[in-house]
């Protein structure tokens, strides 16, 4: 079997994210899953790039990685007591979820094996970036109602954190 | 027109709910009760201008509400409807005069009643077997908190009662509903909920709705979801529990309205859509072919007697209403003209003169805080109004002819007798107990030398009087002229499949 | 670099998550989970619309956008809900605050 | 003169006098001269009653046959079936206006005077009003439903009335027991409407398609069901015209004012029963006659001897009233509707004259007992003993008998209340039946002649002993009435507190009782009330098979066929009855006359020579006789133990089985769950041991039970613990798919 450079990267990437996943799931310094989980992103953000993705991808480093991985940092920081917890688990709980997950894992692996219509299907995509086009349909077509809703959530979930993360204003 | 109706109470709900701030209480009745007068306004419309000629629904709207399921928003209302639809809508603000005393939560109360005046209304209006159903269990919701919050000292336990037999009725009903609508139709020909289709659809020769044994499982489903409303024995005893229990505002839209929920179901559903299953229960051969009637001399008889032995003035009206309901019951049973009239008309006049009964009884509890019969004594010559009002409201419920509850009981009787006499002539045994206890209560309550204790108990007031005095006019005229109630259903009553 | 690989890598993201989600005894390290498992559901979508959907149809890149929209906005309110909890309850392990226990 | 106008300002009027008082009463007010507006009204009634009689004067032939005249509109409309209400005028109708408009008024005035200043005076005449409409309004109905209507509103306006001091407890429990007992006879009366609904589909009495003429249609096969529709409306006079067994309501209503007594209960409702009876009589077959004449006839017999040993005065009206009703009753049952209705219309004058006058007596020992303080009142009540010479009921207590009502305290007030005195002597007169002088006698005399004349010409056992029991009444009827009238006014003053306190009553009620008193006179004769009132056909009364009467009758008939026009046009109906109340010509009512003119005469001599023997001459001792027939004066004493059957055995049955009832529901239909398991194994010997087992309404609280116990283990599950119910729902999730996956 030969690897192209491109393939080569690609699984690179792909390894990379499972690997990263694994360590985010299992590790038990929360610190350290964080991390790892910032390795994930990163790499689902170039598996992005494979798709032809662009766009998506920038936003996937931006968002995520800009974002969502420093409020999260925050938050370990910010419930300190327990930062160096240690992740105690129920042998059930544990060993019922790793069934639950590994069934799952399962039964969606025979369908994607079991259908067969998706086996080398490869429609093709345009080579130019998508940043446009997504501007385009989101701006103008049919995504502005999304777009916008999507936007008053933002706004919702913004006060609503605000809200409910001050301190308690007690009423006199 | 009929739209609304239905749904300005809803509108009203959340103006009450939302647009009044909590401290605002004599504002939120006011504003209430000016709601409750636009639907009165609309039904004494419809009652004018409804044409008393034309057979069939009249003001319908009709819409498609749900396409995968064949679901409609049809609304109308025929001489039948029409008559409960004004009797709920005139009970609407005489209710909310009668709340004028709650203290606790009143803004809750009051959107709450709304709500449940849309569902009544809603209720008899709809012509969608769906809607029909939506409507009727709206009203079981604000009913369970109307009891269960602002009730008496079991309210609780009254409202969970009340809750679970109704439902226990209305999942009987759910499916029977079901099973209609699957056989009213196959997968080429579509299924319909519409009442009015459905009814033609049991008339037709052949048709999967029209078999009688089909019928009967169908008819015995929603007979016990209705029967638990109407209440039959022996599906009646939340009956006393939810009355004595409940508000006064509310036992006068339980026995009002929500017991011909039932009887009104009975004769829009099991008797219009279901004639087989009705034949089969009703034709006096085999083995249950006298079962409804019989039902109906249970009620009355069952009823009559248990209200005499009872000493709490609340509870006595109750058993009063299950033994009048009976009457409803052994009219339809007989299927013919006088006896469906009778039926009908003595839904109408319970409606006002049980209405009168429990804020009559509201009346003496707001100055006694008890109902025990033997504690009272010798009113009549502390509260000579009180007691004439009384004596009116007890003499048209024992059937005083000159006065509306006759006309209703009389056709019934006239009517079962043809079909059923030996369970007529015993059910007339009724009408006596009837007067023994109303004319007992009489006696204890306002006859005899004046209890010490109440020396000081003041005359009825002029609110009171208020809500009272529309019912008495209503009893009185209609128990002259019957013929203006009787005209309003007298061609929707030709419609229904009667045997002579 | 086909369509498999990446549904597998998709699917692998997610039952990790889910297991994540289930096993974790600390509220970050769950939302941490609800990410990997976000992240599977972009991906899938960008992967369909890689190869399934014609070229100028980049619906599902678009549905993956407000997929990562969707995680921002849930992202900043669990962190808010557990900055409250850690208050009220000085621990942010779910197993300790149990009041809908019946 | 017009009918319908008439008749409806007849029943607009008092109407209209009630209505006033009504409303104004909402708004907490009443008009004090409410008197003066009832008053008015019934004499504007009056008025219309005489103008409309005048009709019948100008035109005896039309409306001396029932249902000459009938105004009526559909009431009801049911489609196929319809109900109408409307007028029926004939001669009988006019007479009864006349008697109601006539005793009303009088009532009316007599009771400005009698009640002044009760403080309820402007309620009383507002229910006399409401009662008089009520009861004009039967009076005009031209169908049974009218009727009954009528027939149930003078009911309760009875109630009301008997209960108007309702304060105290005997007239609180004489109301209701009045009204309940009414009742009883009125579901048999609307049970025998029902019959005739369902068969004829009208209510409707004459015309072509009334009940009527559909019964004359009636074959041999229909008659056991036309006898038992008779007995069963028959059944609704019985309650109301207090007939046995229903008669017992009629003395206790005496607790009611006095005036209400002479309208209510003597003059017009409790005669309502008979205007039925009279009405319905086309429709009675021979059974169903004979049935009404035996009621008749006992209730006759029984009443008058109850009414031997009362000592209330308005008792011993009371039960004079009710076997008067039953000779009424009696004349209709044997065949004789003029009979009937004519004694019903001189008894309402004299009767109603008996009552006022026994008011004017109460009302002046009341204003004397007013007089007293409240310990004399006490005294009375104990010391008759040796105040009252008449004590042979000295075991029997006075206690329950109001001191002002008692014989026994009353005595030699002829010279107190001369005019009192006189009309109520005239109107005892007239009801002892003396001969040719007083109406009575005529009336009475009508009655016993026509059942002797049905006994002689149909050789009927039956009617034989009707008549005797009839002829047997008369003589006790004289006798009780004349007790009453030496009791009361002949003799020593026997209670000299209240005999000086008592005087003549003033004009008002006084004129009352002179016109009463004019009215018992035969003004109202034989001879021209058979002109006006002319006896309807009974198609379904042949004599009996055993009589000899057929033939005879027939050859009768034929004869009289040629030369009396009218005869030969009933003729075709075998009814000999109509020759009967014309009855000059026909020998054996000749014989009949004749044996009873000379036995009325002994009648009278005997019950009033008795009567003088014991109570005016005092020749022989009441209280040794009494002692004597000691077990039969405390049957009477107890009159027959009627009120102790009924409170002892039915009421007090009734109500206990409706607590069991009550108990039963309460304790065994709310929770029947282990109940009936228990029933139907054990049988219902063992209910009662088992009545905390609960039935329906235990189902239900069965249900809510399981739901907790269920509840309570599931409850488990809930550990709070957010990852466990995630992993139950990932896991149910799969384990759904799983399923899916292996099942297709």
């Amino acid at each position: 079997m030969e690897l192209n450079p491109q393939e080569l990267v690609f699984y690179l990437f792909a390894l990379l994210t499972i690997a990263s996943a694994v360590v985010v799931v299992t590790i038990k310094n929360i610190v350290y899953a964080a991390f790892s989980l910032m390795v994930t992103l990163f790499s689902v953000a170039g598996l992005y790039v494979f798709l032809q993705a662009d766009f998506l991808a920038a936003t996937q480093v931006i968002v995520y990685v800009g974002g969502i991985l420093v409020l999260i940092l925050f938050g370990v920081m910010m419930t300190s007591g327990s930062l160096d917890l240690k992740l105690k688990l129920e042998r059930g709980q544990l060993f019922w979820g790793g069934v639950v997950s590994l069934t799952i894992f399962g039964l969606l692996l025979s369908v994607i094996t079991n259908t067969p219509q998706w086996e080398n299907v490869d429609i093709g995509a345009s080579q130019e970036p998508t940043t446009r086009k997504i501007g385009e349909m989101i701006m103008k077509e049919e995504y502005l109602l999304p777009f916008e809703i999507a936007s008053i959530l933002l706004l919702v979930a913004l006060i609503g954190a605000a809200l409910i993360s001050r301190k308690e204003v007690r009423d006199e | 027109m009929l739209s609304l109706m239905i749904f300005i109470p809803l509108l009203g709900m959340l103006v009450v709910l939302f647009a009044i701030r909590r401290e605002q209480e004599e504002l939120a009745k006011r504003v209430t009760f000016i709601i409750t007068l636009i639907p009165l306004l609309i039904a004494v419309f419809l009652f004018v201008d409804y044409d008393r000629s034309a057979p069939g629904h009249q003001y319908e709207e009709d819409m498609m509400w749900i396409e995968a399921f064949n679901i409609r928003y049809h609304v109308g209302i025929d001489g039948l409807s029409v008559t409960l639809v004004l009797l709920t809508a005139l009970l609407g603000p005489i209710c909310v005069l009668a709340s004028w005393k709650i203290d606790k939560g009143i803004k809750a109360y009051l959107a709450l009643f709304l709500l449940l005046e849309t569902g009544m209304i809603g209720f008899f209006c709809a012509l969608d077997m769906f809607l029909f159903y939506v409507f009727f269990e709206l009203t079981l919701l604000p009913m369970y908190f109307l009891i269960g919050i602002w009730g008496g000292p079991r309210r609780e336990y009254a409202a969970i009662k009340f809750f679970l037999y109704t439902l226990f009725g209305s999942v009987l009903m759910l499916i029977a509903m079901i099973a209609v609508y699957l056989k009213s139709g196959t997968d080429d020909v579509a299924r319909t909920f519409d009442i009015p289709t459905l009814i033609e659809l049991a008339k037709t020769p052949g048709h999967a709705l029209a078999d009688p044994t089909f019928q009967i499982w169908a008819f015995l489903g929603f007979f016990i979801g209705f029967a638990v409303k109407v209440p039959i024995f022996p599906f009646h005893t939340w009956l006393p529990d939810a009355h004595v229990e409940a508000p006064t505002a509310i036992s006068v839209i339980l026995a009002g309205i929500l017991l011909k929920m039932g009887t009104y179901g009975l004769v829009r559903v099991n008797f219009a859509m279901l004639p087989e299953g009705m034949d089969f229960f009703c034709n006096g051969e085999g083995r249950w072919g006298n079962s409804l009637a019989i039902l109906g001399f249970i009620n009355i008889v069952y009823g009559s007697l248990c209200a005499l032995a009872q000493t709490d003035f609340k509870k006595l009206v109750a058993y009063s209403s299950i033994g009048h309901m009976g009457f409803v019951l052994i009219g339809l049973a007989a299927r013919n003209e006088s006896g469906l009239t009778g039926a009908i008309l003595q839904m109408f006049n319970h409606g006002v003169i049980s209405a009168m009964l429990f804020l009559l009884v509201g009346v003496v509890y707001d100055r006694a805080h008890h109902r025990e019969i033997n504690g009272f004594g010798g009113l009549g010559s502390k509260m000579p109004i009180y007691t004439g009002i009384t004596t009116l409201a007890f003499m048209a419920s024992l059937g005083l002819p000159g006065l509306s509850g006759f006309v209703g009981e009389a056709l019934s009787l006239l009517g079962a007798y043809s079909k059923f006499k030996v369970l007529t002539i015993l059910s007339t045994a009724g009408i006596v107990v009837g007067a023994a206890y109303f004319l007992w209560t009489l006696q204890r309550v306002f006859l005899g030398e004046l209890n010490p204790k109440y020396e000081a108990i003041t005359e009825i007031n002029g609110r009171e009087i208020a809500t009272l005095v529309p019912l008495g006019i209503l009893t009185i005229v209609l128990g002259i002229w019957p013929s203006i109630a009787i005209d309003m259903f007298r061609e929707a009553v030709s419609l229904l499949p009667l045997v002579q | 670099m086909s369509l498999q690989s990446y549904l597998v890598i998709s699917i692998i993201l997610f039952s990790l998550g889910i297991f994540c989600v289930l096993t974790r005894r600390n509220a970050i390290s769950i939302l941490m989970g609800i990410e990997l498992i976000l992240n599977s559901c972009n991906l899938n979508f960008a992967a369909f619309s890689r190869y399934v959907t014609p070229p100028d149809d980049i619906s599902g890149q678009i549905i993956a956008l407000f997929g990562i929209v969707l995680a921002a906005a849930e992202a900043a309110v669990f962190l808010a809900i557990i900055l409250a909890i850690y208050r009220e309850f000085s621990t942010i392990s779910p197993d300790e605050t149990d009041t809908l226990k019946g | 003169m017009p009918v319908v106008p008439l008749i409806s300002i007849i029943l607009v009027a008092p109407l209209a006098a009630f209505a006033f008082f009504g409303l104004l009463s909402l708004t907490g007010r009443n008009y004090a001269r409410q008197d003066l507006v009832s008053t008015a009204a019934m004499l504007v009634a009056f008025v219309c009653a005489v103008l409309l009689f005048t009709n019948v004067v100008a035109d005896p032939d039309k409306y001396s046959h029932d249902g000459a005249e009938i105004h009526s509109l559909t009431w009801l409309p049911l489609g196929s079936v319809n109900f109408s209400m409307g007028f029926l005028f004939d001669s009988v109708t006019s007479v009864m206006l006349l008697v109601v408009t006539i005793v009303s008024s009088l009532v009316h005035i007599f009771s400005i005077g009698y009640m002044h200043g009760d403080p309820r005076y402007p309620r009383f005449f507002a229910f006399l009003s409401l009662f008089s409409f009520s009861m004009l309004f039967l009076v005009v109905s031209d169908n049974l439903l009218g009727i009954y209507i009528g027939w149930e509103l003078v009911g309760v306006c009875s109630y009301l009335l008997i209960g108007f001091w309702f304060e105290q407890d005997a007239p609180a429990n004489a109301c209701k027991k009045a009204f309940m007992t009414t009742r009883v006879g009125d579901v048999g009366m609307f049970i025998g409407m029902m019959m005739l609904f369902t068969k004829f589909r009208t209510l409707s009495l004459y015309g072509t398609d009334g009940i009527f003429a559909l019964a004359s249609n009636l074959t041999t096969a229909d008659m056991t069901w036309l006898s038992i529709a008779g007995v069963l409306i028959f059944c609704g006079a019985v309650g109301k015209s207090a007939q046995i067994p229903l008669h017992t309501w009629l003395p206790d209503a005496m607790e009611g004012p006095t005036p209400v007594s002479a309208l209510i209960h003597a003059a017009t409702m409790v005669a309502a029963g008979v205007y039925l009876t009279a009405r319905m009589f086309p429709i009675l077959t021979a059974d169903s006659s004979l049935f009404i004449a035996y009621v008749g006839a006992i209730t006759a017999l029984v009443a008058a001897t109850i009414a031997i040993v009362r000592f209330d005065i308005k008792r011993v009206l009371a039960y004079s009233t009710i076997s008067q009703l039953g000779y009424m009753m009696l004349a209709i049952g044997a065949g004789s509707y003029v009979a009937g209705l004519f004694h019903l219309t001189t008894h309402a004058f004299f009767k109603a004259l008996l009552f006022l006058g026994s008011g004017s007596v109460i009302h002046a020992f009341h204003a004397a007992h007013h007089a007293h303080d409240h310990d004399h009142e006490h005294d009375h009540a104990h010391g008759d003993d040796h105040a009252h010479g008449d004590n042979h009921a000295a075991s029997f207590d006075s206690f329950g008998i109001d001191p002002a009502q008692d014989m026994r305290h009353m005595g030699g007030l002829r010279h107190k209340m001369p005019i009192t005195f006189v009309t109520m002597l005239i109107a005892t007169l007239s009801i002892a039946g003396v001969p040719y002088i007083f109406s009575g006698f005529w009336s009475k005399d009508a009655v016993l002649v026509e059942v002797l004349y049905r006994a002689i010409s149909w050789n009927s056992v039956h009617h034989y002993i009707l008549f005797s029991m009839a002829a047997l009444a008369a003589v006790i009827t004289a006798f009780y009435m004349f007790r009453l009238i030496f009791m009361t006014f002949t003799g020593e003053p026997r209670n000299q507190e209240m005999h000086d306190g008592a005087h003549e009553s003033p004009w008002k009620m006084a004129i009352p009782l002179i016109i009463l008193a004019v009215l018992s006179f035969p003004i109202v004769n034989k001879w021209s009330f058979e002109k006006y009132v002319k006896q309807p056909a009974q198609p379904h009364v042949h004599a009996p098979k055993h009589a000899t009467y057929d033939a005879s009758q027939d050859v009768l008939h034929a004869q009289l066929g040629l030369s009396d026009a009218h005869a030969a046009e009933d003729a075709h109906s075998e009814d000999a009855h109509h020759d009967a109340a014309a009855g000059h010509h026909n020998p054996d009512h000749d014989k009949a006359h004749n044996i009873v003119v000379p036995l009325s005469f002994v009648i009278v001599i005997v019950g009033i020579g008795l009567s003088a023997l014991f109570y005016y001459w005092r020749k022989i001792s009441a209280d040794a006789v009494a002692a004597r027939l000691r077990p039969i004066y405390t049957l009477l004493w107890n009159k027959y133990y009627f009120d102790e059957l009924y409170d002892g055995v039915l009421v007090a049955l009734t109500v206990a089985g409706s607590k069991v009832l009550g108990l039963f529901d309460l304790r065994f239909i709310d929770g029947i769950v282990n109940g009936v398991g228990v029933v139907v194994q054990a049988g219902c010997a063992r209910v009662s041991g088992w009545f905390d087992n609960t039935f329906v309404d235990g189902l239900v609280n069965l249900v809510a039970r399981i739901t907790w116990s269920i509840g309570g283990r599931v409850r488990r599950v809930q550990t709070g613990m957010i990852q466990n119910y995630l992993l139950a729902v990932v896991g149910g999730v799969v384990l759904l798919i799983l399923i899916f996956r292996a099942l297709f």
